[in-house]
């Protein structure tokens, strides 16, 4: 029994159960929404941090109890929030203040159209991989915003730096993500991932498959491509200034950018959820995007990194023309039947 | 969308702060900061940010013909194919006045 | 009730505001923001009289993928020109980029 | 599916004040940063128009392009080529100019909506039932209209080339 508006306190549980229980509850609130994002956030932050000192013979988070400093996350978190914000002299408060928070509304917007699972999805978008699209593209210029905004030297040259790599890697990224949607034929991602039941994209699609991922890690500030935060020269990159939550915003988002893109990566060519029955199909998602995001910190432990005008041009030379190339390559093989096999 | 709703009100309780203003000089490796912060850039990387915002519309354009590639005909590629061939010519070019450095 | 008119309503808002900062504006950055304010009136217009006709068409969607297309050029050659502008004269105000008359 | 159903009308009327202010801050903010932020804020509402016109595709273009790639560019030359604070605020019109101008985008924009509001009974007033599918767009595109986009990607050719040779150094 659900009346609304309630009047009796039964009709007032009802309500609430009603509510809770509703798919559209669960899947914004618990699963593929916020608590399954803090969580898995969080674990990323931890994980890095240990895989990075297994691969430098370094221990890593120890102390904050649970195996391995688990709950360190959880630590830092509360450390960072009942430290002071500072915000820097003369610097401009409003956007300094409402560009973190935008940072994470965007970082975390795009995954109501990630499908976790056949029917774990919050807003199945007929426009969906597009939408993704539209949301990073917006990272640049509130980077750019938050540098100016911080009126100083070092954030200032880091933002600057940060926006033209991710200006320069952007189009490789969106051009070879076209080709799996050639093969798809569809830009709705359950619909790419349900084109891949036969085969994954990774095959048919192998060269946009690198080029697209050297252009996430070059998006994501990784290493080898983490010059906006080189810390001998710029001290952390963009978010020098910040502190306290407002640092703890900014890393929150750039964590979840970090999820999404893998996640992006597992749905356009590893086969989303696909994965024999034994497990359900989020957790076969989740276990390929762990993967994928292992393969992507793996390098910040082993490689140094390069300079920002030679990244640049090899971003604008080298990868444009590939994934361009690959353009035509894919044209010849949808053309050419070879894939008709698999239905494609 | 809903979910970002918490994320958006729970750091405004954070967001108390003490005047202090001596804390909130600009860091520059323990020096007093010197000189304007926001000071002119160089244009040295601005043919790529040009590119970038006509390649922007170009993958727009190539998503909107990408979707329905396989249940259109032939001669619809080779439509596209010219597109990207006349966009490689100035592609050269701009790639060439832009890894020159002194043009800047 | 929204309705057709309602979207010509905020459209024509929409080319009130840019119209204005056209013809008041010195700063050669605002006249470009005004610029874009009539294109995205006019985008808007396409778009609604498209959806509302019957049966419903595509086309108008394409005139405005090619008019945001045509407007993003057109932002980048008057920013350039802008630049050029600027490090001629050292201004940007509309008012002082008058050498060329006589 | 929604649990709360927000009436259009509503939906209507929040972007139209979104897009409207954004526009009008766009102009009269006294940071020409701050402008370019409500420009991109007025650009997110049309886009919210284009997703209530049916048109999401058009939304998310209008998102990657406009607040993507364009204000990218107009935050750039705003700081390449902005003047020591305080300059803004003296971009105020002169006396008389400045009412002239509200008088001519006043009667502008009053005789367009007078127009429409006259043609109102006219017009069709609930659009068409049936949605347009998004893989419409591509078939459109190549097959209506092949020449226009061979003319677009001449002029993008222009633009790149021109834009450059524009900013670059003489020497």
């Amino acid at each position: 029994m659900v009346v609304f508006p309630p009047t009796t306190p039964q009709e007032v549980i009802a309500l609430i159960l009603y509510i809770i229980t509703s798919h559209t509850f669960i899947t914004i609130i618990i699963f593929p929404g916020f608590i399954h994002l803090t969580l898995v956030v969080m674990f990323l932050t931890w994980y890095e941090r240990k895989l990075l000192a297994r691969i430098q013979l370094r221990i890593g988070p120890l102390y904050a109890g649970g195996p391995g400093g688990i709950l360190q996350p959880i630590a830092d978190g509360v450390k960072l929030i009942f430290k002071e914000i500072m915000i820097p002299y003369k610097a401009d408060k409003p956007l300094f203040l409402a560009m973190p928070l935008m940072l994470v509304l965007f970082a975390a917007l795009p995954f109501a159209v990630i499908p976790f699972g056949q029917h774990w999805v919050i807003a199945n978008l007929d426009v969906g991989l597009v939408f993704l699209f539209a949301m990073t593209s917006l990272f640049p210029s509130m980077i750019l915003i938050f540098a100016w905004a911080s009126n100083s030297k070092f954030p200032f040259l880091g933002g600057l730096r940060s926006l033209f790599q991710q200006v320069a890697y952007e189009i490789p990224m969106w051009v070879s993500a076209l080709s799996v949607v050639m093969l798809a034929g569809s830009l709705n991602l359950t619909a790419i991932v349900e084109a891949q039941s036969k085969i994954w994209f990774i095959v048919p699609a192998f060269l946009s498959f690198i080029v697209f991922f050297i252009a996430i890690m070059a998006e994501l500030e990784r290493l080898p491509f983490d010059l906006p935060e080189a810390e001998p020269e710029l001290v952390a990159g963009w978010f020098t200034e910040s502190s306290g939550a407002v640092f703890m915003v900014i890393f929150l988002g750039l964590y979840m950018k970090v999820y999404l893109m893998s996640s992006l990566v597992t749905v356009l060519f590893l086969g989303g959820w696909w994965g024999p029955a034994f497990l359900p199909q989020p957790v076969w998602f989740i276990i390929k995007t762990l993967i994928v995001a292992t393969f992507m910190i793996i390098p910040r432990g082993v490689y140094p990194r390069l300079r920002v005008d030679m990244l640049i041009k090899t971003g604008w030379t080298r990868l444009l023309i590939i994934a361009l190339a690959n353009v035509f390559l894919t044209i010849l093989l949808i053309h050419s039947g070879i894939l008709s096999a698999w239905g494609i | 969308m809903l979910l970002t709703g918490p994320m958006l009100t729970l750091p405004i309780f954070w967001s108390r702060r003490k005047p202090d203003p001596f804390r909130d000089m600009p860091f520059e490796s323990g020096q007093v900061p010197q000189g304007e912060a926001r000071h002119r850039l160089v244009m040295q990387y601005y043919p790529y940010l040009l590119m970038f915002v006509v390649f922007d519309v170009v993958a727009m354009f190539l998503f909107a013909w990408g979707i329905s590639f396989t249940t259109m005909p032939l001669d619809s590629s080779f439509l596209v194919i010219l597109f990207l061939i006349l966009l490689a010519a100035p592609l050269g070019y701009a790639l060439h006045l832009a890894v020159h450095k002194e043009n800047w | 009730m929204v309705t057709l008119v309602s979207y010509i309503i905020v459209s024509a808002a929409l080319l009130g505001i840019g119209v204005y900062g056209l013809s008041v504006k010195r700063n050669a950055m605002r006249i470009l923001f005004a610029i874009e304010i009539i294109v995205n009136a006019a985008n808007l217009n396409f778009a609604a009289f498209t959806r509302y006709l019957n049966p419903p068409q595509v086309s108008g969607q394409v005139i405005v993928f090619y008019s945001i297309a045509a407007a993003a050029m057109e932002a980048a050659v008057g920013l350039a020109l802008i630049l050029v502008a600027f490090r001629l004269n050292n201004t940007i105000d509309v008012r002082k980029l008058n050498k060329l008359k006589g | 599916m929604a649990l709360i159903d927000i009436p259009p009308d509503l939906t209507f009327v929040a972007l139209a004040a979104v897009t409207i202010i954004g526009a009008i801050l766009a102009l009269q903010a006294r940071e020409l940063i701050y402008g370019a932020v409500a420009l991109a804020i007025s650009f997110i509402g049309v886009a919210g128009f284009f997703v209530s016109l049916d048109a999401p595709y058009l939304a998310m273009l209008q998102i990657a392009i406009y607040v993507g790639a364009i204000v990218v560019l107009i935050l750039f030359t705003i700081m390449l080529v902005r003047r020591e604070v305080g300059e803004e605020a003296k971009d105020r019109p002169q006396s008389g100019e400045g009412s002239v101008g509200l008088w001519l985008a006043g009667l502008l924009s009053l005789a367009v909506s007078g127009v429409a509001a006259l043609a109102g009974p006219n017009m069709p007033s609930t659009p068409p039932s049936g949605s347009l599918p998004v893989s419409a767009l591509g078939p459109t595109l190549a097959t209506q209209y092949p020449i226009p986009l061979i003319i677009l990607a001449l002029l993008m050719s222009a633009t790149l080339i021109g834009a450059l040779v524009l900013a670059k150094v003489e020497r």
